[in-house]
């Protein structure tokens, strides 16, 4: 009776984002239409937050079968593993649906407003069926929508040169990088004979050693462009910083995390790990996206790209996870294997909080203060307070601090990377030690970054008009923030809401994998030391003490202005100069005029970072490819004779291979 | 009775040495009349074999062919093609763009590799060697007349000269194929030359010359 | 007798048109011939479903395969009439470019089209083969301008070569078949030699020569790489209806006519050798096109190298056989047609509204003629293979087939072929459509011709994308029981 | 009981947090030839800044207000995780170090954003500083924790110590040198000692904890210098408590426990002094030169580790 209900509310979910919610919205322009639209969207969310949370918990598994419609199987079923990524989703979606109530009012006109809610209900439908899809094809469907729509919400918000630069390059990687997911689940079939997740699955076994490692290569090259891996993670710091701030916070909290489930799903679920190798691979891919990918991020002036870019460092922690959870299962280690897994995956789910929490963020102070450039931002925390308070949260998260909820997923990691040194293999008991030093690395870094974010931001003084002016967001905005901060403290003090019924996924896709005493321990300490934290710092702040307003100490100068504040560049500077290697940053400085050095006219000074991938792997590739169609299209002279040329020699060799043949 | 038996003879056995030399000729030739002459001395070699092997044979049907070849190769196509020229007011200059030598020479090489080519599929098939490869030589002139006579005009008798060449592997190998197939054929070679016809009027309308290795507007 | 009705309207049709002078009622009398073309193409493809093959006479014969063909056409020539018929209101007069002219030259071209589904005879089969180059040339020559003669006299010459070569192929497989002790005429009928051919025992290697000329013939007809180099030319020049038949319809009768020649050769030497050159030819045609397609200036041969690029798509599909890949290919040929029509007819209105069909002089064309603009976003995401359109079904049952008979090398140049068409198309589109406007059209809105045929197409690709509609899908069954 | 005494260690820790700094700058004033203050001088500095008036910057929001009372609050819940006495914590747990070191971290977090809020150039740049030594020490404090901890096969503190205690004292691996070298140095930058950073000057090219708390004062200024005095403490208790532990209370009895106060003492001495004498011997260096000095700690530690699989075999 209960399962039936849960099927129900799955179906209503999809019907209501995919179908009904996107129809009511391009039919009518009516304000009460575009309310039910909304109201309807966010509802059903909060449906699909209960129909996870229920699969999620109490394993019950929903299955909705449209294949007898469709010309190729397709259906969705909704397992443990389906659940926490479908659950993921909605509890994004509820706080940034709200969110964007007033942000899509503020910026856009009716019309294009009820479009961008469509696109919105859409694409969100398009990444519950990516995590649900039980078939090759309804998951295939949903992989290439996902990125279409999102690209359509891109190019609503405008499209300039650039955007549309941009959003080809999101586009042309996405595609490339779906053809490599296609592939991978291709090469299944021959074995398999159907695209079926149930028939993989049993079918894996008997793919032999050569196919299954071509099947990892694919996924992990797939799953990885979509999540942001480096130096796959081109089109990240491109295609997110343009998007709406809620879209924004939907790709980079949400969409990336449906890589993450795929390469689960495939790797654990299907080859129940790669081969011996893969986990090592991982690691090391994931060990430098993380660290390339917060050095990127520090060195970033505009808040949207900086959190692009520290997307790109999150998912190098995740995969940090899975290439440990890799390695373990390699060295039949199942227990450790697990613990990495569940890692990996509250990462995920983490990320997914405190990274949308951060672009809501950045929408709010866009919306306040018109812009997400650093150096124009400051002094926001009084003018913004509830916001600031959201915002600090995230960061705190994001940076891995005790009591919220970054921490416990990079905590599990780390705990299952000691745990490297119980196994046999010396590389592995190497490795996966040291490897704690390279995530204590992103993490500091990760401290440091969203020091400047939120110390820049919110902190010291306005460093514009527009700052100055800023004023506190609406109250659906707050409220979207408020909701997800709540969350990412909630599980950050008590994590194991999470932790128990990760654990028992986790058992599912890695066999073997007991309940780690670990996931217990943390659970039971961090509350402790949350209310010894909370208890001594309410005490503190209750002690009787007179305040007195005094001017900022200016070394007995007057008038302290804005420009004399450290700014986010100054600030990023002894890191940026400390790794240079890095960055390889072009300078360039150009004075005027140039036969007289000493006095100049004018100095300007240009540096362009970060564009090494693109020199050193993609320029070449691209124009190895446009030269072959160059060199084609010469072929295509014009002249007939060569036309009908190419004719007889087509048949010539024809009738050579013939002749070879016989 | 004899004589017309071995004139038959006479006729199957050394036509193809006559069709080579029309192929030397044609390679060489440098004046569109000269060329289209050759032309229709070529089908008039073909429409007598056809007359040979249907008396051999005892085909009613090839009769018929062959009174259509006479009638639409040997003498209205050639007509026609005066006609175009005189109409055109072109030179009549084929344009090519190789030397009569080297012509002469790819022509050489061409009924080797013919020879060469047909030597195979003879034997297996059973048909008399040299008709064969006078057909696929035949085909292979007109190929590359069509690629190396910049003149419209020219193209088009190489595409006719590889037609010939066609209908002649059909008739060596099968004694041709059913009439009414061939009837059709025929009447497609005319239309296509009417429309070949118009499109030559309309080149030298739009462009001045005739010139097919000048139209390049479209390319890549 | 009903398999003469298309075929005498068509060719009466054409006369009536030509008689009447007022552009006016020409295309009122088209749009009614046309009605009546397709009504008796749609009762010989329901005939068909209902009672199986039909036969008319030694010449005339319809089956599963051919009455897919009709309905491929039917449904094409029905939309490509509509459209023309809003579309040449925007033609100046000349002699010949009259509506008139049209109407009639556009039904002696379907007239051989149909001919070449319904022939029996393999030898009918070519001379209209040949028919559909003679009819539809002066079509691509249409607007006598210097492109249009200039690619009319190119696709003239090279298709007209490259059927003499299918020529000679069809006269070898007749000395085969011949030689093997078949009685004449029967050599020439393809439901005999397909009966006949596995008992007979045909040489071997003359049926193979046979192939390699009819591929190399025809194929210069479907557009396969490296006899393509018509294709763009006349797709580009010609009057945008024309394209379309072009590319919708002609493009998939030469592709009829391989897979009859295919049947028969497997039939006598196995699949393996047609296959081989199928793929071949498919995979060089996609990666070949799908390059160019990078480099192309022009929005109507970026659209006729796509033509190449599917055609090779199925082609690829055919040359994999098996029930998915023949689905697949068939399938296609429907869908890429639908697409590449709604395409073409978006070109079209591109084309009258600026002028011009140069990408780099046309920018932000969403905010100028938003209607067009969202039917070349359904069209280009549907020919790119995107969900939730119809050339992503199937597109992916030829690669699950490719991927089932383990044929990696076919595969992986399709997908990375597909990223590159995808990236050509995504780069030129985006450059279209979004961005300021350059230049403001004079009229923004579709007319009532237009939009609905459009819609019409759009909608098709989007309902075939989500189901193939039960009673589509027994037709393509019954097509390939005839592929078997 | 054994709760009680964890608690009382804990509270041993912070309140014996300002008398490490006074003993450290006796010393100090003795090596130097000066009077030097009294070892209890700290405390009495606490207690004025806590009767003086707070003042703050205009600029200054909510966080500035906020931020001591956390970086007290997280510094206290650091101390409860080091065993003093006795081979156990308040918190202690498995795998509590990463706890403890992201704890520091978080006081830290803290301290920058407050050290942002006054508006003036001095706290960015004093938070700036900060935050490449402190991401940079991470690493070698987290790898120095994770080689004694694969050498004890434990995951927690305690753990560690319990293993270590029962080793003989002469069978001091070189994964115990080298994880000690570095784990050093990491307190001396994480606690703001030289040569990483004067905790003396108000300089403005040399400070970066001075520089973040330059616009506190009074009870503020106070929880912020007696967390950092805990901090010191508890790093030091730390290294007293991993690396020769011998002699903390293995039962829980009244003598055994004052016992090992009184070694626990005479254990953290020689480590006082020998801070001392580091901070009067040695210049301070350069800001760029401290990435060198962590990654010399970081590469002691990387080796710290790769030992430990030698040493387990």
């Amino acid at each position: 009776m209960q399962l039936v209900s849960i099927d129900r509310a799955f179906v209503f979910l999809l019907a209501t984002l995919g179908l009904f919610s996107p129809l009511v919205l391009v039919a009518s322009q009516a304000k009460r239409a575009r309310i039910l639209a909304i109201a309807l969207i966010v509802g059903s969310n909060v449906v699909g937050c209960f129909v996870a949370a229920l699969c999620f918990w109490r394993e019950s598994v929903v299955l909705v079968d449209f294949s007898s419609f469709t010309p190729f199987p397709f259906a969705l079923e909704i397992d443990r593993l389906s659940a926490l990524f479908l659950l993921l989703i909605c509890t994004v979606a509820v706080p940034v649906a709200i969110f964007a109530v007033s942000y899509f009012g503020d910026h856009y006109g009716k019309e294009r407003r009820n479009w961008m809610w469509a696109f919105f209900s859409l694409f969100l439908v398009s990444m519950i069926v990516v995590v649900t899809a039980r078939t090759g094809f309804a998951f295939l469907v949903g992989w290439e929508l996902m990125t279409l729509l999102s690209a359509g919400l891109i190019l609503m918000e405008g499209d300039s040169t650039e955007r549309r630069h941009n959003v080809f390059l999101y586009l042309l990687m996405m595609h490339a990088g779906a053809a490599a997911v296609v592939a991978s689940f291709f090469l299944f079939l021959p074995y398999s004979h159907s695209l079926d997740f149930a028939s993989i699955r049993t079918a894996s076994g008997a793919v032999p050693a050569g196919t299954r490692t071509l099947v990892f290569l694919l996924a992990f090259l797939g799953f990885g462009t979509k999540a942001g891996i480096i130096p796959l993670h081109l089109w990240l710091p491109r295609a997110h910083p343009i998007a709406p701030s809620p879209v924004s916070a939907l790709m980079s909290g949400v969409m990336l995390k449906t890589a993450v489930y795929g390469f689960v799903r495939f790797v654990f679920d299907f080859l129940g790990g790669g081969p011996w190798w893969s986990g090592y691979a991982v690691l090391s891919v994931a060990a430098v996206t993380g660290l390339l990918g917060i050095l990127y991020a520090i060195a970033e002036n505009d808040l949207k790209r900086l959190l692009a870019y520290s997307s790109v460092e999150n998912i190098g922690i995740i995969f940090l996870g899975l290439g440990t959870s890799l390695i373990f299962l390699a060295h039949h280690a199942p227990v450790w294997a697990g613990l990495a897994l569940v890692g990996a995956l509250l990462h995920a789910f983490n990320h997914a909080l405190f990274k949308s929490l951060l672009f809501l963020g950045a929408g709010a102070i866009s919306n306040a203060a018109h812009t997400v450039d650093l150096e124009k931002l400051g002094g926001l925390q009084s003018r913004m307070p509830v916001t600031g308070a959201t915002l600090l949260v995230a960061c705190c998260s994001i940076a891995g601090l005790p009591l919220f909820n970054g921490f416990v997923s990079e905590w599990v990691i780390f705990r299952s990377l000691l745990a490297g040194s119980v196994l046999i293999n010396t590389k592995a008991q190497v490795l996966l030690p040291l490897t704690v030093g390279v995530l204590a690395l992103i993490g500091g870094l990760a401290a440091a970054c969203f020091v400047k974010v939120f110390g820049v931001a919110f902190l010291g003084r306005p460093r514009s008009k527009a700052a100055e002016h800023a004023e506190e967001v609406p109250l659906a905005m707050r409220t979207g923030l408020g909701l997800l901060a709540t969350s990412c403290v909630g599980i950050g003090i008590f994590p194991g809401l999470l932790l128990r019924p990760l654990v028992s996924l986790v058992q599912v896709l890695v066999p073997g994998a007991g309940v780690p005493p670990e996931t217990v321990s943390i659970a039971r300490v961090i509350p402790f030391a949350a209310a010894i934290i909370l208890g001594v710092s309410i005490t503190a702040a209750l002690l009787k003490r007179r305040e007195r307003m005094v001017r900022t100490w200016a070394c007995g100068l007057p008038g302290l202005t804005s420009r004399m504040q450290y700014t986010s560049t100054a600030f990023s500077k002894p890191i940026r100069f400390v790794f240079s290697s890095v960055y390889r940053p072009d300078r360039k400085i150009d004075k005027l005029p140039t036969d007289q050095p000493y006095f100049p006219v004018s100095i300007t000074y240009r540096s362009v970072r970060t564009t090494s991938y693109e020199k050193a792997i993609y320029r070449p590739f691209a124009e190895m490819i446009l030269s072959a169609a160059h060199r084609l299209r010469r072929m295509q002279t014009g002249n007939i004779q060569v036309y009908l040329l190419y004719i007889f020699l087509t048949l010539v060799l024809l009738l050579a291979f013939l002749r070879f043949q016989k | 009775m004899g004589l017309v038996e071995i004139a038959t003879g006479k006729v199957l056995s050394s036509f193809s040495v006559f069709l080579f030399l029309t192929i030397l000729l044609l390679v060489v030739a440098r004046r569109i009349s000269t060329s289209v002459l050759l032309f229709s001395v070529q089908s008039a070699i073909i429409a007598a074999e056809v007359f040979a092997t249907g008396f051999r044979e005892r085909l009613a049907e090839a009769y018929v062919v062959g009174a259509l070849i006479l009638v639409i190769k040997v003498v209205a196509i050639p007509r026609a093609f005066f006609g175009l020229v005189d109409h055109l007011k072109t030179s009549h200059d084929v344009k090519a763009s190789t030397t009569p030598t080297q012509s002469v020479f790819i022509a050489a090489a061409m009924i080797y590799l013919s020879y060469a080519a047909v030597h195979s599929y003879g034997q297996s098939v059973h048909v008399p060697e040299d008709a064969l490869a006078a057909s696929v030589a035949l085909i292979l002139t007109g190929a590359f007349l069509m690629v190396s006579r910049n003149k419209a005009l020219m193209q088009m008798l190489g595409l006719l000269v590889l037609e010939n060449g066609i209908f002649l592997a059909a008739l060596t190998t099968t004694f041709g194929m059913p009439l009414v197939i061939e009837i059709g054929v025929f009447f497609d070679i005319l239309i296509g030359l009417l429309l070949m016809g118009i499109f030559t009027f309309r080149i030298r309308d739009t462009f001045d010359h005739l010139d097919v290795s000048k139209l390049r507007r479209l390319r890549g | 007798m009903i398999l003469l009705m298309p075929l005498l309207i068509a060719l009466l049709g054409a006369f009536v048109v030509l008689g009447f002078r007022n552009p006016r009622l020409a295309t009122r009398a088209a749009l009614l011939i046309g009605g009546l073309e397709i009504a008796s193409l749609v009762v010989i493809v329901w005939q068909v479903h209902e009672r199986g093959a039909l036969q008319v006479g030694r010449y005339l014969r319809v089956d599963g395969l051919s009455s897919f063909f009709l309905m491929n056409i039917a449904f094409i020539s029905g939309l490509v009439l509509v459209y023309a018929s809003g579309y040449l209101s925007h033609t100046g007069e000349g002699r010949f470019s009259s509506p008139r002219w049209f109407y009639a030259l556009v039904f002696l071209f379907l007239f051989t089209m149909i001919s070449v589904c319904l022939s029996a005879n393999l030898g009918l089969l070519w001379i209209m083969m040949e028919g559909t180059t003679l009819a539809s040339a002066l079509l691509v020559g249409f607007y006598n301008t210097e492109g249009a003669v200039e690619a009319g006299w190119k696709y003239l010459m090279v298709c007209t070569v490259g059927i003499a070569f299918a020529l000679f192929g069809t006269i070898v497989l007749y000395l085969a078949a011949v030689k093997a002790g078949m009685n004449p005429p029967a050599a020439l009928n393809w439901v005999s030699l397909m009966d006949a051919v596995p008992r007979m025992g045909l040489d071997p290697h003359l049926v193979k020569l046979a192939f390699v000329f009819i591929i190399v013939g025809y194929g210069t007809k479907i557009g396969f790489v490296p006899m393509h180099s018509w294709l763009p030319d006349a797709h580009a020049e010609a009057p945008t209806p024309i394209s379309a038949l072009l590319s919708a319809v002609l493009l998939n009768c030469a592709m009829y006519a391989v897979m009859r020649y295919e049947v028969i050769v497997s039939h006598s030497v196995g699949p393996a050798f047609p296959h081989t050159l199928l793929l071949i030819f498919g995979v060089l045609s996609i990666v070949v096109a799908g390059l160019l397609i990078l480099v192309q200036r022009n929005l109507k041969r970026l659209m006729a190298y796509s033509s190449v690029e599917h055609m090779g798509i199925i082609a690829i599909g055919l040359g994999l056989g098996g029930p998915l890949g023949l689905f697949g290919a068939l399938l296609h040929t429907f869908n890429h047609s639908v697409a590449k029509s709604l395409l073409f007819f978006s070109a079209g209105n591109v084309r009258h509204n600026f002028g011009t069909l140069r990408m780099d002089s046309i920018t932000g064309m969403s905010r100028t003629m938003p209607q067009t603009s969202a039917a070349l976003i359904v069209g280009g995401l549907a020919i790119v293979g995107l969900p939730p359109f119809s050339l992503f079904i199937s597109e992916f049952a030829i690669l699950s087939q490719a991927f089932t008979q383990a044929q990696y090398f076919v595969a992986t140049l399709f997908l990375i072929t597909l990223s590159v068409v995808f990236g050509g198309f995504a780069y030129h589109f985006l450059r279209l459509l979004g961005g300021e406007p350059n230049s403001v059209p004079p009229s923004s809105k579709l007319i009532p011709s237009e939009y609905s045929v459009m819609g019409i197409a759009a909608l098709c690709l989007i309902c075939f994308g989500v189901r193939v509609p039960h009673l589509f899908s027994v037709l393509v069954q019954e097509a390939i029981a005839v592929l078997r | 009981m054994k709760i009680a005494i964890n608690v009382l260690q804990a509270l041993a820790l912070i309140l014996g947090g300002p008398l490490v700094r006074g003993i450290v700058a006796r010393v100090k004033a003795f090596l130097q030839r000066r009077q030097g203050a009294s070892i209890w001088r700290p405390y009495s500095d606490l207690a004025k800044l806590f009767r003086k008036e707070d003042l703050v910057p205009p600029t200054a929001s909510s966080i500035f207000r906020v931020v001591p009372f956390v970086l007290f609050g997280t510094t206290i819940c650091v101390a409860s995780f080091v065993p003093l006495v006795q081979p156990s914590a308040l918190l202690a747990s498995r795998g509590d170090f990463f706890l403890f070191v992201y704890l520091l971290a978080m006081g830290r977090f803290f301290l920058s954003l407050g050290g942002f809020d006054g508006g003036s150039s001095f706290g960015g740049m004093g938070a700036s500083r900060e935050a490449l030594v402190s991401s940079l020490a991470e690493a070698p404090f987290l790898l120095s924790l994770v080689a004694v901890a694969i050498l004890a096969s434990h995951a927690d503190i305690a753990g560690m110590v319990a293993w270590t205690m029962q080793q003989n004292i002469f069978n001091i691996s070189a994964v115990h040198i080298l994880a000690f070298t570095s784990l050093a140095m990491v307190v001396i930058a994480e606690t703001g000692r030289m040569p990483v950073d004067n905790p003396t000057t108000h300089l403005e090219l040399t400070m970066i904890h001075e520089g973040m708390v330059l616009e506190y004062s009074g009870p503020r200024l106070a929880l912020i210098e007696w967390a950092s005095a805990v901090k010191l403490h508890a790093m030091l208790a730390l290294l007293v408590a991993l690396f020769v532990p011998w002699g903390m209370a293995s039962s829980v009895s009244v003598g055994a426990i004052g016992l090992a106060l009184i070694l626990y003492c005479a254990k953290a001495a020689p480590l006082m002094v020998l801070l001392a004498v580091i901070e009067s011997g040695m210049a301070k260096l350069r800001m760029y030169l401290v990435p060198d000095f962590l990654g010399v700690a970081s590469a002691v530690s990387a080796l710290a580790v790769i030992f430990t699989i030698l040493v387990k075999r």
